[in-house]
């Protein structure tokens, strides 16, 4: 609404209005679709804003994130993990780690979250365009990397191969695990491994950085790295080790963020910001790179 | 402070926080500064900067320790064994004040009589301190002209509390080193106006100001003061009180006010069985703590925030603080609270303002005799005593005498921990504050940012400890005492002594005491809290 | 020249009285303790206006308090409702034009770093931005810098060259008048809409300005190498044994943070009401020297280290910010130096990295 | 936005500082630079002494436990009529000694010395205490 247009409206009352509109401080309300079970802790939740309009102009970015609000529990910002070009809303997959999360994991469909975003800089997906993509992903780091590769998947002509090489702690903790046969159908050479073996597991037992051995790099190779902060450091310096140009690793961070938008600061690296300058960064970005 | 008491004849901090700076030696024990007292530290930490020398004694390696030059890691309850035999170096030495001594003290010839019978190794058998340590903390503590004392709940809290105070006191009069401007004995109070709860006479046994209910004058004069007669009999103490349990001819009823000894005194459960054991309870408080709880009338209180009012911090300094907003809802003060409840039950209290029962304290207690609002409104306190309107306050005690007159020597053996380790309980756990947090709880776990620092109770262990019981960092931990078991967090400290443990008291979800014992000191009747043994298991639940 | 007048010392209380009508005036004021803040003053005539001190707070608070309630929000706490309701209701302070008087450089100058950090990016903060409309600045140099200044190491005074709207400068006891330039429009009107207050300024005052300007320079107590510190950080140094000390040193008070004018890190937190279906969201001051500031869900702090926390500070003031805005936001007040529990300021930092570095140099030299 | 003088409600070191107020709520703390104890710094406690004040979990009714057991909100004048009740009774049945009271380090002078004046004179017993000790 204009408020300009309506004379009778009072100079505070449009203010007001025209804040309430620029207030990023201000979440919007997400109505909960669907959730989606993917392991014991996390869940993937299917939103969409309740507000109509907004939802038809919502629109995101593979990488980007929601800061998600709970009642009386704040907020924490999560990276969506649905393909961008969905129709119906965004997904977001959700660990439980901490008060909020826990509390997450209570919902149930029809429930309300609140949401702001979506914040940060994406993947550089026009870079991608064409190239040998390499996914490495350690648990719940997946979800991040997961829109890009639908994203790939759905444009076939503009895509070199695909591959992910996904580790977890056991077999069941793999997310994600029902689009695994639709993504090899498509193409996607997935390799899994654990870093504990069970009895009903063939694949390779250890930690992800084992696949890497006699991986093919090339010019053309991209990496897109996303795990637990250890898991990146290690995967960076070996496939850095392994020849590959830092500008070409990207990988995407997780800090403990309140604003979201770059002015609490409690998201600093270094003189980046993940929620800003972030939270993807190539590996010659980083600020850190010993502790990311 | 019965410790004080009796060798310099005044329990309180004989010096202010500032003249620490000025020291050039400052020996702390049993205080863990930095996160109990700030501003103590910060001026420790000043004075270090300038060139003083630091000694503490402590079981621990408190932050406060690392920054030491001497650091004396006793075993706790060990305090009489070190001093006496750092007063034996002096005496070997001799580095005492002979013209102090003399003109200033009495029974010195008991002192050296003891201290000649103090074989050192055997002290630093007890202790668990080298020898050659005990006697440089010696040159250096007697050597200097301006060595000052600073003590706190570490020392106090054991079964040989005011034996420990004593033995300090004995340490500072044998060297000199009290009655002067930055240099004396100063016991750290822990509590926001824990010195002015005391100075007001919420004890047994005395009125405002220290006057003895015993002392019939006294009485005489607060009897026509207050228009009644007053009872002469010292009463019930604290834990005389909270632990009355069963017996016959225990409490029936219980006031209180803004307190929680459901959490902070010794031997929960013997506390729930006494309060549960009223007829009748009614507690004031400004949440609903877990004493509140049990009551059967819960009062709502006015915060610091929300009165005018006179607090007394540890140096005795007395001051205005001001009421900024209401209390929420139907929140009353507690001195309105107080007057309603004496009204009601016959004895009419009719005060219109906070000044006016002032007044009233001026004039019936000499040591704040002065000490009136307006004087305190445009200044940061006074710090008593303070004799009368025209009386500037009194920055460091016992100048030109003691208090009592002469400073007594009291001297003292060692008194073994009411409970040491055992091959069953072989631990030694140790009890205190955190940084971030304050006493039960009731306040900082309530505000975010504390919460935040310091959200869950932990237990400090030494890692050779852990790592023979096979315990990793933050694994969940349960640890037993004799009377009962309370679950942690454990915390792998390097700072810790092997074979010592180290908790706070602060979460009711690990109310730690469960654990302690209810020995206390014979006079001060200060709970052992510093030392009980205890052994630590996995918690299964 | 109308940009350039002379204010004499009787006239400024008057009009401060003329401001007061369009304005909220704060500035600083002694109390009955003897401490100076700058305050909001409801009434001149009640207060002792203390152009003398340095004021103990900066203007931080003004703009951006120590705690602001951001929203309230209702939730339905139904469980079985159809549709829930979880909403939130802005809570925006007022906006009041306010004139700040008697205002140093050195906190004109964070405020204007605030601006940049709150109204600067591709998201403004409308909190900010309310409390921050609308304000005038009359600023007022130092002739001579307090005891912990050291903001001609900053380069940010102690007299500015842009930012206010109106800058005072004393002409000294015999002149009893104060130099008045005026940077911005708003300072132009005060000249122009009260010109009786005012009188041109002479040669010979401008004379005087530059001259006080001059020595004032040279009456700093503190030697500082502002400059020299940031080269050494932007070389690449790492202090590790300074860090290391200082770690030692500091107990987590967070004082510096707070009192610090351009410390702008601030929590968000919620607060629920009573009736547990509603509440606020209040966002408070932090600080980057709490452990909590980096943890994460599920307890992992990439910076847990307490020396990494002083690193993160001290980094930020004269390295990060360097990078990225072209100085440092240290604003040479002085105002975290004599404060801190442990000795740890910045002004002991700076001097232990530039006599490290200093040392260095003479090594190689050695060689 | 006036500062009140105020002192520190944590430890005894006592610390001065200024209250800030807006809108009748406690927004912030400042220390005094003038204050012999806190000279313009307060440790982490009373940096964030005010966000306690306003919590929602405080006290704004009084309880009167019920006989089901359970605290129930009540009037001042029911509350205080059965305190003043109840003490009398057990005084009349048991004698005063059977009374006893504990103070706080947590309130002001003016509120203990009432407190123990109320003690020996109201109820007459000078089971009073605190806990110094604790």
């Amino acid at each position: 609404m204009d408020y300009d247009s309506y004379p009778s409206c009072s100079l505070d009352a449009r203010r007001q209005a025209q804040a309430g509109r620029d207030n990023i401080y201000l979440p919007d309300q997400a109505v909960i679709r669907k959730i989606i079970r993917e392991n014991s802790l996390v869940n993937t939740y299917e939103l969409t804003l309740v507000d109509e309009l907004a939802n038809h102009r919502f629109s995101f970015e593979p990488g980007q994130f929601m800061m998600i609000s709970m009642p009386h529990l704040g907020e924490a910002p999560i990276s969506f993990s649905s393909s961008p070009d969905s129709k119906d809303g965004f997904s977001l997959t959700i660990r439980n780690s901490g008060r909020l999360t826990a509390a997450v994991q209570k919902l149930r469909p029809g429930d309300i979250i609140g949401v702001r975003g979506p914040y940060g800089r994406s993947f550089p997906t026009d870079r991608l365009k064409g190239k040998n993509l390499l996914f490495i992903a350690g648990g719940i780091g997946l979800a991040p990397l997961r829109p890009l590769i639908e994203q790939r998947l759905a444009q076939p002509d503009e895509t070199g191969s695909l591959t992910l090489f996904y580790g977890s702690r056991t077999p069941e903790d793999f997310c994600f695990n029902r689009d695994f046969s639709r993504w090899r159908q498509d193409g996607l050479d997935l390799r899994l491994t654990v870093d504990q073996a069970a009895e009903e597991w063939n694949g390779p037992v250890g930690l992800v950085t084992g696949l890497l051995d006699g991986f093919p790099i090339n010019d053309g190779t991209m990496a897109l790295v996303c795990g637990p902060g250890i898991m990146i450091r290690f995967v960076l310096e070996q496939l850095q080790a392994m020849g590959m140009e830092a500008e070409n690793i990207i990988t995407t961070l997780e800090r403990h963020m309140k604003c979201g938008v770059g002015i609490c600061g409690h998201c600093h690296m270094e003189e980046k910001l993940v929620c800003i300058d972030g939270p993807v960064f190539t590996a010659a970005e980083i600020p850190d790179p010993e502790n990311p | 402070m019965a410790g004080l008491a009796t060798t310099f004849g005044s329990g309180a901090m004989t010096n202010t926080i500032n003249e620490l700076e000025e020291a050039q030696v400052i020996l702390v024990s049993g205080s863990n500064t930095t996160a109990t007292h700030p501003q103590v530290a910060r001026r420790i930490f000043d004075a270090v900067d300038k060139g003083a020398k630091l000694i503490v004694i402590d079981p621990r390696k408190t932050k406060i320790a690392r920054r030491a030059h001497i650091h004396l890691q006793i075993r706790p309850g060990t305090d009489i064994p070190l001093l006496n035999a750092i007063m034996r170096c002096i005496l070997d030495e001799n580095l005492i004040d002979d013209l102090f001594i003399e003109m200033r003290t009495e029974n010195y010839l008991a002192m050296c009589d003891l201290l000649l019978q103090v074989d050192l190794n055997q002290a630093a058998e007890i202790t668990g301190v080298a020898a050659d340590d005990i006697a440089q903390a010696a040159r250096m503590y007697a050597r200097a002209q301006r060595s000052t004392i600073c003590y706190c709940l570490g020392v106090t809290q054991h079964v040989c509390g005011t034996a420990n105070v004593k033995s300090y006191a004995n340490l500072a009069m044998l060297t000199g080193h009290v009655e002067q401007e930055f240099t004396g004995v100063d016991p750290l109070r822990g509590q926001y106006n824990v010195q002015g709860a005391c100075d007001m006479g919420a004890l047994p046994g005395v009125f405002s100001g220290y006057q003895a209910v015993a002392d019939p004058e006294i009485r005489k004069k607060f009897e026509e003061a207050w228009n009644c007669s007053l009872p002469a009999d010292p009463g019930l103490t604290v834990v005389e009180m909270t632990h009355g349990g069963e017996d016959e001819g225990r409490l029936k009823a219980m006031f209180i006010m803004g307190e929680n000894p459901m959490l902070s005194d010794p031997v929960l459960n013997r506390v729930r069985t006494s309060l549960h054991g009223l007829d009748f309870l009614v507690v004031s408080d400004i949440f609903l703590t877990e004493t509140a709880a049990l009551a059967d009338v819960v009062l709502p209180a006015a915060c610091f925030a929300e009165k005018t009012g006179t607090v007394t911090n540890s140096e005795r300094r007395v001051q205005l603080s001001h009421k900024a907003v209401e209390p929420p809802g139907e929140a009353r003060a507690d001195d309105w609270i107080i007057q309603e409840i004496s009204t009601r039950m016959g004895y009419p209290m009719q005060y219109e303002s906070t000044r006016e029962i002032m007044e009233e304290i001026c004039l019936l207690t000499p040591i704040y005799g002065g000490i009136y609002h307006d004087r305190l409104h445009a200044s940061w306190g006074l710090q008593w005593p303070c004799l009368d309107r025209g009386h500037p306050g009194t920055p460091f005690l016992h100048k030109y005498s003691f208090a009592r007159g002469f400073g007594r020597f009291e001297p003292e053996r060692h008194v073994p921990p009411a409970e040491p380790a055992t091959t069953e309980f072989p631990f030694v756990l140790i009890t205190g504050r955190r940084y971030h947090q304050y006493h039960t709880g009731t306040m900082s776990r309530r505000s975010a940012t504390l919460k935040r620092e310091r959200g869950t109770p932990l237990l400090d262990m030494h890692p050779e400890d852990a790592r023979r019981l096979g315990l990793k960092d933050g694994c969940r931990i349960r640890v037993r005492s004799r009377r009962g078991s309370v679950p942690f967090t454990l915390h792998l400290s390097s700072h810790m002594d092997r074979g010592e443990l180290f908790c706070d008291f602060h979460f009711h979800e690990s109310p730690t005491n469960v654990l302690t014992l209810a020995n206390s000191d014979p006079v001060a009747k200060c709970p052992e809290y510093k030392c009980c043994a205890v052994t630590v298991e996995v918690d299964h639940d | 020249m109308i940009e350039t007048q002379t204010l004499h010392k009787d006239y400024l209380l008057p009009l401060l009285r003329k401001l007061g009508k369009q304005y909220r005036l704060v500035g600083p004021v002694r109390n009955r303790f003897g401490d100076t803040l700058y305050i909001e003053i409801p009434d001149l005539d009640r207060v002792d206006i203390d152009l003398k001190q340095q004021p103990q707070n900066s203007l931080k608070s003004f703009f951006f308090p120590q705690t602001e309630a951001l929203s309230s929000y209702i939730v339905d706490t139904e469980p079985a409702s159809p549709t829930q309701l979880y909403s939130f209701h802005p809570l925006l302070p007022e906006n009041r034009p306010t004139l700040y008087f008697g205002v140093r450089s050195c906190d004109l100058f964070a405020v204007l770093y605030m601006d940049m950090i709150f109204l600067g990016g591709k998201h403004r903060d409308i909190y900010y931005e309310q409390r921050r409309r609308g304000a005038v600045f009359v600023t007022l140099g130092c002739n001579e810098p307090f005891a912990n200044c050291f903001c001609n190491a900053t380069k940010n005074g102690p007299f500015l060259e842009f930012g206010f709207d109106l800058q005072l400068t004393d002409l000294g006891p015999a002149k009893n008048s104060y130099f008045v330039e005026a940077g911005k429009a708003n300072g132009l009107n005060i000249l122009k809409k009260w010109t009786r207050f005012f009188t041109d300024a002479t040669k010979e005052d401008r004379q005087f300005q530059y001259q006080a300007a001059l020595e004032a320079r040279g009456l700093f107590r503190q030697l500082v190498h502002v400059d020299l510190a940031c080269q050494e950080l932007e070389k690449g140094n790492e202090p590790e044994e300074v860090l290391a000390d200082f770690s030692q040193r500091c107990q987590d008070c967070g004082g510096c943070t707070f009192i610090c004018p351009t410390c702008t890190c601030f929590s968000i937190t919620d607060h629920q009401a009573k009736d547990q279906g509603s509440g606020e969201r209040i966002r408070s001051w932090d600080g980057c020297t709490f452990a909590g500031f980096t943890r994460m869900a599920g307890d992992h702090n990439p910076i847990d280290l307490r020396r990494h926390r002083i690193r993160k500070r001290f980094f930020h003031k004269l390295k990060h910010d360097v990078q990225k805005h072209g100085r440092p936001s240290c604003v040479g007040c002085g105002r975290c130096v004599d404060m801190c529990f442990g000795g740890v300021d910045i002004i002991r930092f700076i001097n232990a990295i530039t006599e490290a570095g200093d040392l260095g140099r003479d090594k190689h030299r050695g060689l | 936005m006036p500062d009140i003088p105020s002192i520190c409600c944590y430890c005894g070191c006592g610390c001065g500082l200024y209250l800030h107020v807006e809108h009748g709520r406690v927004t912030g703390v400042s220390p005094s630079r003038s204050h012999p104890v806190s000279r313009n710094n307060l440790c982490a406690k009373g940096w964030h002494v005010h966000e306690y004040i306003h919590h929602s979990d405080r006290l704004t009714r009084p309880l009167i436990r019920n006989k089901h057991g359970r605290l129930r909100p009540s009037s001042w004048d029911d509350a205080l009529d059965l305190v003043a009740e109840k003490l009398n009774a057990v005084k009349q049945q048991y004698g005063p000694d059977r009374i006893g009271v504990l103070s706080s380090a947590k309130c002001s002078n003016e509120e203990n010395y009432l407190l123990q004046k109320f003690t020996r004179i109201g109820l007459g017993t000078n089971n009073i205490d605190h806990c110094a000790r604790l």
